[in-house]
């Protein structure tokens, strides 16, 4: 599980759409910004071509969605399209701490005279986008902040202001730039991200490497590039760049069924209403000695269909013995929820034992039906500890 | 007393004539909320069961009075009626909306800076005073009034903690849902500092989550800047270690973002953190009886 | 004399260039705002060509930038090709206040069913934008405000803010437009303006009438189009718009040679640095009892060539009798200007009595300069107010 | 005392090392002004007789301490320098530099609301406080120190009435030409309310001009807010009638912009005002005499 997933908005987890380095590059192309020349690939076989076309030496780079590919060793310098095609072959299905490597970017391989850092990001306490710039990139950015607080240059943009030339000046001379061409190019990139950002609605933009090469010439090397969800509206191709292939099937299920889950590794299903509900029945379940399945979050309608949707996708984990339902309604009212187990019980004929913890909304129209049905699988429990206790025993 | 909704606020909700503005508005209504205007562009004249329907927020505060404005429309325009209300010189703003535009709120939030304007949310379920008036989509019936603050970046973890609180035999001045969107109107501290100055709080409870260091800032607030006694909850505890914007993210708020970090940060203000919402009303519990 | 002319901005007048009708409808069009289609004429034979190609009626049009066209009878109807040809031939030659018409708008003739009225302009108090709305259009909108305020509807716009849909929606409820589709199509107009006006620097983008025909379409019927001449150096394209030939010949000559320059219709020359000052020694001369033949600012800098291009522009104007050089040195040096006058006086064969007051940086230097050349049509003067006595005199 | 600049105030060029900004930079050293840096991107390091030169304004404040601004870069880039200058924390900026774009300035203006930084200009000469410091273009010779406040749109008319106030021997605190661009940083309003909190200064002459409504916001101000004596003087009184920004203008200005409505509603508000900048310094002198 990624924390990311787990940070709560409110209502629901929130999401972003994190974008393969080939995609954030495509986005960087659109605005401006200076990157190498790539072709995609998904086989040794078209990345030799890729190789060929590109001509020269290439670099073959796993497109996962996770750091320290470099160090895991997916990516690869190919001399030849011979080479290319071997190196592909090589990383290609590799495991990359839990990312299986589907797409390859076949680049043209770089000179790099110099490595910065460049990134833009939402700094959510001050409300404002955050630049940071370092010349001591291409390593781990947090070392740096650690290190030589001092090389790294933070500056915060005025949504309303905007990004005017002078925050450009400001962190190429803080950070030390001092050849001149390199300061212009930086500068417009600098000017260039920032479009991208607010044009893209991105939460993150981050060039690391941002490379010089010994011509002087400065491009981004990698690209990380993180769309808010909430804003995939008014950006349909971005959102047609969401990696379903590469993203676990269950996760994808529960997408397409429009509920928000995220698996865990233990025995215990979890399900609640709401994102801070259900983060809090994870904790409960496990202060109770149990080890949650999953985080599972009906969201704010939960009608029954909703509740049939997430336990379709709570039980397709192999792992799950019990299901800890944890129900306050608001929004949602316990008596649909009350109806959508029944209803996903008699449908998928389930017999893993489900406790079900029902109040606000509706409870006792919810739990009289629960009561009325009378399955020998459903404990009711009053309490959400004593609830999560139950789900605990009954996974045991 | 109680803060940002009560017995004074004349309410607006952008939003009436649709299903959910119609369902909260009119429950709302019904807790004693004055809910004196609804707003949908195009249907001015209309009414939702007596309650008149304006175009414009402007006609609402001119011809109702509003001084309170709920937004319920889809998130697409929920920017621009929060304009719309704070433009008109509605002084409170409640977006329940959920899914705006984090790059929307960035705008926003800067535009209100320096202006006479109290934002919550967006996505988030309102503020509820029991016995005044609820805006939002809070289930009034489990709390009952009494003298502790309640603030929370979740919804119905607030209701789980709130209805503790109650099965205790305690009550809440008001309880603010400030949504957990990156970028919302008003954050903890704004909260806290606005039940620091009401009589009627007591005690403050404070519900946050794994993720960014709002927890962290509010410690040092609280620290420095309050007198009333504060507990509070950070679900996620058992959320395994992970990135949560990056390399940036964790830069930025120099946080690690986990429960225990932000429980470590409280405790060490002298904050007392529940690990489950029950052991959380019981420190409530305690603190009261004294 | 356009008093508009008059307002200095702090060292120089301020300048903004006018648009005729057919540029603020090209404009208009860029940004989306609907217009009718029509065709520039310069001689009848074009006007019957434009109104062949329109087909139809068609509106013969005078560009002339000045208000009151229709009154002055350079608007006419004409129903066939042959009728727009001898109404162009009417029109063009015609003196509308003071403005030739030397180019006709050949336009689509509209039926109208309602006319309203609606402009952006500069609040320069508030410094915000404002949109002024009403559905009493076609007329004085003047009268409007004066005699039906209610109906005039005022909505500013804060320029970090930007505006939005609810702007629009303000604009058109207030007003009292009832039609759904109508609203639905100003309220798009409304936006497309703002667009129009901060896309394009305008200090004032006017409709009127914007008019809504039997079918229920709204369209801009006119255009009044102001753009702010120090935000020209963005926009080469409407820079080249300026209507040189329809321009006083002085004023095209003056800003050819950098001088701002504004003919009035007196004996006495009026040269100053400064637009403050110089309008200052316009009003000394009057109340002297003279009658001042121009303004004329040196502006800011003031070299000797600034000196004599000025005093080339101002005495070709031959009701000049004398002219009064009234120069308070700040960025002006004194003696630049005296090297200027002796030069142009040498160049020129200038006989015109010359009153010359100096002070401020190098006036000593000045003076005695001037007073060292000894010519005998130089008149220095200590004060401002004695050498504008001594030019009234002059000029007698 | 003094108001804008005085001898506290330690100033940076923002284009110093231009022949313009060096010229007028030196010679408002030389008038006494505390010159610590000048600021031009890529010359950083350098100095201009003795001045050291920096990259960016933030580097001027830190190393220099500098904390008045000003502006004499080329109209295209000013907007970027002011907005440099105000976010690196500068309380006062001087923007000389004629040509800003109107919209720009529209933005800046709004941008500064509620900021703790005063703008003046741009399109204007700056600020002189004879005795202490000079600030712009204004030429310090003709000045005496003394007891009058003077505020202007204009440049060399300003020049004109201080030198007939030192011809009858009186002197000013300060100088401020404010621009007459349509959207200027500070208003009349703006610096009347700093003359009268101003315990140097003892009269204020205003020197207003043909065109919008300021000097008749100006004059319900002085009534309202001020208890110095006020004299104005308005340039354009035999300027014809004419429109100022079309029908638009007139409207919303409420006032029909010429000298003599100016002039009517200055007095009306017991302004006395000169019709030539003789009689307004005449004027002055007999208030001064008492």
């Amino acid at each position: 599980m990624c924390a990311r997933g787990m940070t709560s908005r409110g209502g629901r987890l929130a999401r972003a759409l994190d974008l393969h380095e080939y995609q954030g590059k495509e986005l960087f192309r659109r605005y401006g910004i200076p990157v190498s020349d790539g072709v995609l690939a998904t086989s040794p076989a078209e990345a030799r071509v890729a190789a060929e076309e590109l001509g020269g030496p290439v670099v073959v780079k796993a497109q996962v969605l996770i750091g320290g590919r470099g160090k895991a060793g997916g990516i690869k310098l190919a001399s030849s399209p011979d080479e290319a095609e071997t190196r592909a072959g090589e990383i290609l299905g590799m495991d990359i701490r839990g990312h299986t490597v589907q797409k390859l970017w076949i680049e043209r391989a770089s000179d790099i005279a110099r490595e910065y850092y460049l990134s833009l990001t939402f700094d959510r306490s001050a409300k404002q986008p955050l630049f940071m710039f370092t010349t001591q990139g291409g390593i781990d950015i947090e070392e740096v902040a650690a290190t030589s607080p001092d090389a790294l240059v933070k500056l915060h943009v005025d949504p309303l202001e905007g990004c005017h030339p002078w925050h450009a000046r400001r962190l190429v001379y803080a950070a030390g730039v001092v050849d001149p061409g390199e300061q212009k190019q930086i500068a417009a990139i600098v000017g260039k991200l920032y479009d991208a950002f607010v044009g893209a609605d991105a939460m993150l933009c981050e060039i690391n490497p941002l490379i010089v090469t010994p011509e002087g010439e400065v491009r981004a090397l990698d690209s990380k590039f993180t769309v808010d969800d909430n804003a995939l509206f008014r950006h349909p191709d971005i959102a047609e760049m969401r990696d379903v292939a590469g993203a676990d099937p269950l996760e994808v299920l529960a997408r397409e069924k429009g509920v928000t889950y995220v698996k865990l590794d233990g025995e215990v299903g979890v399900l609640g209403n709401g994102a801070g509900l259900t983060m809090s029945s994870v904790d409960v379940v496990t202060f109770a000695g149990g080890r949650p399945a999953n985080f599972c979050d009906l969201g704010g309608g939960g009608d029954a269909q909703g509740v049939v949707d997430a336990l379709e996708v709570i039980t397709r984990d192999e792992q799950v013995r019990s299901i800890f339902f944890n129900i306050f309604g608001g929004i949602t009212r316990c008596d649909e929820v009350a109806r959508g187990i029944l209803q996903a019980v008699g449908q998928m004929g389930l017999e893993l034992p489900i406790v079900v913890r029902l109040d606000g909304t509706n409870a006792d129209a919810g739990r009289r039906i629960l009561a009325e049905a009378s399955l020998d699988n459903l404990h009711p429990e009053a309490t959400m500890l004593d609830g999560a206790r139950r789900a605990v025993e009954l996974a045991a | 007393m109680a803060i940002l909704v009560d017995s004074s606020t004349r309410l607006v909700v952008q939003g009436l004539t649709g299903s959910e503005g119609r369902f909260h508005g009119l429950r709302n209504r019904s807790h004693g909320t004055d809910v004196v205007a609804g707003v949908t562009p195009g249907k001015g004249g209309q009414d939702v069961e007596g309650i008149p329907i304006f175009d414009t927020v402007a006609e609402a505060v001119s011809k109702a009075g509003a001084n309170t404005a709920m937004v319920f429309v889809p998130a697409p325009f929920a920017s621009d009626a929060m304009y719309e209300a704070i433009d008109a010189g509605i002084g409170t703003v409640i977006c329940i909306t959920e899914g705006v535009p984090a790059h929307e709120m960035l705008r926003i939030h800067a535009f209100i800076a320096g202006r006479d304007v109290r934002l919550i949310g967006p996505n988030c379920p309102g503020a509820l005073s029991p016995g005044k008036a609820n805006v939002g989509i809070i289930p009034a019936e489990i709390f009952r009034e009494g003298s502790i603050g309640l603030v929370s970046r979740s919804g119905t973890l607030t209701y789980q903690i709130g209805h503790e609180l109650t099965q205790l035999g305690l009550g809440n001045s008001t309880i603010v849902g400030i949504g957990g969107d990156p970028i919302v109107g008003s954050s903890f501290i704004d909260v806290l500092a606005l039940f620091e100055a009401d009589p009627q709080t007591e005690y403050v409870v404070m519900v946050g989550e794994i993720g960014g260091d709002e927890e962290e800032k509010a410690a040092a607030f609280i620290e420095s800047a309050m007198t009333k006694p504060v507990v509070a909850y950070i679900a996620g505890f058992t959320a395994p270690p992970g990135k949560t914007m990056g390399h940036a993210g964790a830069i930025i708020s120099g946080s690690a973002g986990t429960a225990q970090a932000k429980k470590d940060a409280l405790e060490a203000r002298g904050v007392r953190v529940g690990t489950t919402p029950t052991e959380t009303a019981e420190l409530v519990a305690e603190l009261a009886r004294g």
